[in-house]
């Protein structure tokens, strides 16, 4: 069971880095995964050399959705704007560091949906796996 | 009684493990598990006499029709049905559903008109009314629950005028598990004129079902919910209402004469399978039907009332548990919806896979119910024959277990 | 090349004796025979993994949410489509016309507009037009055949302009055999903005099928003619036509939210697979397409124009026989109608079973075609991948035994 | 095989019995089975005592149809309109002597539904079994 719920994901979980909302984000973005109910929302500060000064993420949900949020903003902090365009659903799943079902992956992914959103401004940035 | 050691043993996909633990099933009230009889008859029409049904002149598509309109009969019987003509096999609970809102509501509904459900509708029994209604013009209204998670007798009875043309209820919740007083809603409607029709999808699996005593006037129902095969369900309708609706889909075997310029209808129950039916499904139903009846539905009943209360009363020893639905085992089935303080229900039903524990997590297709609850999901273990109490007896050791684990 | 005796090995029902004679089974055209790994999956599901799938957070779902997905790549890629999401499992080929005449019909045809059949449509492709031009007011016109039983594309082209919003043609005939030239239908149609559904349900088990490289719109199909289970079938649809669409059924599974007053739709496929799916019979037909695929479908073209010109040369030694469709075997599939002068078709089917050979004998579906070959019924047999020359020898001395026993 | 086409059916088909139409029919109907395209027209003439006088039938369609009509209508001639109605679908089995499957029993009861037709002088007089 601890492959599932490994003590980083819980402490993440438990411990969430960078939750909250800014009030002065220059990217923002929130979406939800009905099937679940989870929420997220990120705000990002991106500074005039295009560098991700400050990241807050709200939301709620099972454990998985929000303790990928909380590394994602880790995972963010002090990037460009490309960098962080560039991060993938792989580098996510790495750092969570588990196998997924169909179900949960969806959860594991909806604040890199949500980031995503926030840097393109738009929804559905990144589609679903074809 | 119902001895659930003999049950499981004709359920093969009951023997085996999961991460090193014994599988524990507890997700019937989304699909069944299927007893080896209902996998063998359709093994052995695959490989004995598999044919297009009903226009055959050969052997093997005879047997095949034999097979399709017996399983029909047997469908029928089960439901006490007054002829074989009143059953129709449709895919899935939700297509009968459907298919009435076609070929009924598009019909007899207007924009004067008024159509009732009740609040814990399964979505299945709840969008095709909201689409008819906004193509219609038609009102919907729910009818509340009570404290009780019951419905709201009373609410239900000031609801009713002239104008309600429909009351589609759940015969039993598959989240709550309320069972509805069927009786009493169908004589409140009749006295209005409405029809009712019945979302029998947990509560024909599950309970004594018989339509001339429910005097419903529709009952859709799930095969695959009820031992059956996937691909399997059926509408039950009175003969009259069948035989005074235009037909649903179209094509082969449901006409009698198609010419240049249009088509004349087959009988009932033709009437509403167009195309090549789904023959396995039907004939793995009839013997699903054949193993319930063997077993005898009231068992069944009083089997999963003992699980339940068993169910009710270990489950309320969890620490932080909250548990959707009647506390009393007479006015409730055996699906149990609960969520653990603090914790979501798909962290509890992960867990719980982890342990060999399959149960269901999430809004269990019935959004609106779960807002009213004030949740965004909850986790649902739900019982069937083959289930017993050391079961959930895993299922709360389980549980206590996802709480020490994200309390550490 | 297709070794028609080892491919018999693969199918048990093959393996039986009707009346102390071996089985010829001569009706796939109706609905075919599944090779042993098609039964073994479904066996297998049911045994081992079976559960509801796409919500389920435990393994057994999981597992089966897996194995019914990749059976919709497989029939994607099968048909060569651009994306799996093209592509709506349905119980058989009319359910999935008739998904396209009530959620893009229902939304795009008006009284000024004209929908165009071919005049040897089968009811499936027929009557779900009817309808809808009967509610709207629209116009159904039959391209005609001409004396080699092909369409005739100058009355084709003729008949287009402006109006034409729909072609939905067959791929082949279930009657005549005729294979239709798809692509030049197709090119015509748009020209004059008109989309064109194709009736693969006799094309696609029979003959290498590209909807990219046809450029069709739509594309029915039934996986129980194509060695897939019965209770399975597909539509594909070009994506941007999907997603245009309304849902046609409504409740789980297809919704993304719902709340008191509505719904908003899940991603495509599932938007239009509303309730618990056909699993097993997914998992099945993605087998079956395996199995076509490991034969190539170009090899299970080959095998059947050899039958087929076998057949024809032998036929036409029957002494009174007439038969109906195109000479040229690469103008046409295996399915091949007759009759016997003076006699009924269904006498000749039914002595032919006494032999042990299946054929069908009727209006297949097909009852305008028939007025127009003046016939109220001809006899069928129709040939696939497990029939070979032998057993065409048996058809026509059980023939020729018919003749003897009505002219004593 | 000549247990389904037994000569005695082989040769009411052949050699129909009663075919044609009365000009002067006192009681006549014809339905058909658009699933064969068997068609079968019975006219009768009753006489003044209730007895039945003279019997034709008309039609086309497999050996089993044409020649059920043909036995049928000896079955009726000179009989009371009470004794035909009387006439029951296993009579017609019986005198065709043959098991027949589901779609072939509708060709051997055509004429029986046509006959109950005309002596009723309605359609649909006689059910589906149920
Ligand atoms: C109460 C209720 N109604 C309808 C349905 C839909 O059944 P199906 O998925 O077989 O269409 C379900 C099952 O999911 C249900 O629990
Ligand atoms: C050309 C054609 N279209 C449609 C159909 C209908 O297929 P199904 O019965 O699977 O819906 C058939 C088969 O009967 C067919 O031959």
């Amino acid at each position: 069971m601890d492959d599932l719920y490994r003590e980083i994901i819980l402490d993440h979980y438990r411990n969430p880095r960078n939750k909250g909302t800014l009030e002065d984000a220059t990217h923002t973005f929130q979406d939800d995964n009905p099937l679940c109910g989870d929420r997220i929302r990120m705000d990002l500060k991106v500074n005039g050399t295009g560098v991700i000064e400050q990241v807050r993420f709200d939301g709620e949900g099972c454990a998985i959705s929000q303790a990928s949020a909380s590394m994602l903003t880790e995972m963010v902090l002090g990037k460009s704007l490309e960098e962080a365009k560039a991060i993938s659903k792989q580098d996510i799943l790495d750092a969570l560091g588990i196998q997924l079902g169909p179900v949960r992956i969806k959860c594991a992914l909806l604040s890199l949906k949500v980031l995503k959103g926030a840097l393109y401004g738009l929804s559905g940035a990144i589609d679903e796996e074809e | 009684m119902l001895d659930s050691d003999v049950v499981r043993q004709d359920f093969p996909i009951l023997h085996q493990s999961i991460n090193g633990k014994p599988l524990v099933y507890l997700d019937s009230a989304a699909s069944s598990q299927k007893p080896l009889v209902v996998i063998q008859a359709m093994d052995e029409y695959y490989r004995a006499y598999h044919a297009n049904v009903h226009r055959g002149i050969y052997q093997l598509s005879e047997k095949a029709t034999e097979a399709y309109e017996a399983a029909r009969r047997k469908v029928a019987r089960f439901i006490n049905a007054r002829s074989w003509r009143e059953i129709i096999f449709t895919r899935n609970a939700t297509e009968a559903i459907n298919l009435v809102a076609y070929a009924w509501g598009r019909h007899n509904i207007t924009a004067r008109d008024k159509i009732l459900v009740t609040e814990m509708e399964h979505h299945a029994n709840l969008v095709p009314w909201q689409q008819l209604a906004a193509e219609t013009g038609a009102q919907l209204a729910y009818i509340p629950l009570d404290e009780n998670f019951c419905c709201d007798m009373a609410a239900y009875e000031a609801m009713l005028d002239a104008h309600v043309k429909l009351v589609a209820i759940t015969q039993m919740s598959n989240v709550l598990g309320t069972i509805v007083p069927v009786r009493e809603f169908v004589a409140r409607a009749h006295a209005v004129g409405a029809l009712v029709l019945l979302d029998g999808a947990q509560g024909v699996p599950h309970l004594p079902t018989d339509v001339q005593s429910l005097d419903v006037d529709f009952l859709a129902a799930s095969g695959h919910k009820m031992l059956g095969p996937t691909g399997s369900g059926f509408l039950y309708g009175k003969r009259h209402l069948l035989e005074e609706m235009p037909p649903f889909l179209t094509g082969g075997e449901m006409i009698r004469r198609v010419t240049w310029t249009g088509a004349e209808w087959n009988d009932l129950p033709h009437k509403f399978e167009a195309g090549t039916p789904a023959i396995a499904e039907a004939i793995g139903l009839g013997v699903a039907v054949d193993y319930l009846s063997r077993l005898g539905m009231e068992n069944v009943r009083q089997h999963e009332v003992n699980l339940t209360r068993y169910a009710l009363e270990q489950l309320s020893q969890v620490e932080g548990i909250r548990i959707y639905g009647p506390q009393q085992v007479e006015r409730r089935g055996g699906a149990i919806a609960f969520n653990l303080d603090g914790l979501h229900a798909h962290d509890v039903a992960a867990i719980l896979d982890r342990e060999g524990i399959a149960i269901r997590a999430g809004h269990h297709c019935a959004m609106p119910l779960h807002q009213k609850l004030g949740v965004v999901a909850t986790a649902r273990a739900s019982f069937y024959v083959y289930n017993e109490p050391a079961e959930i007896d895993r299922l709360v050791e389980a549980l206590d277990m996802v709480r020490r684990l994200f309390e550490r």
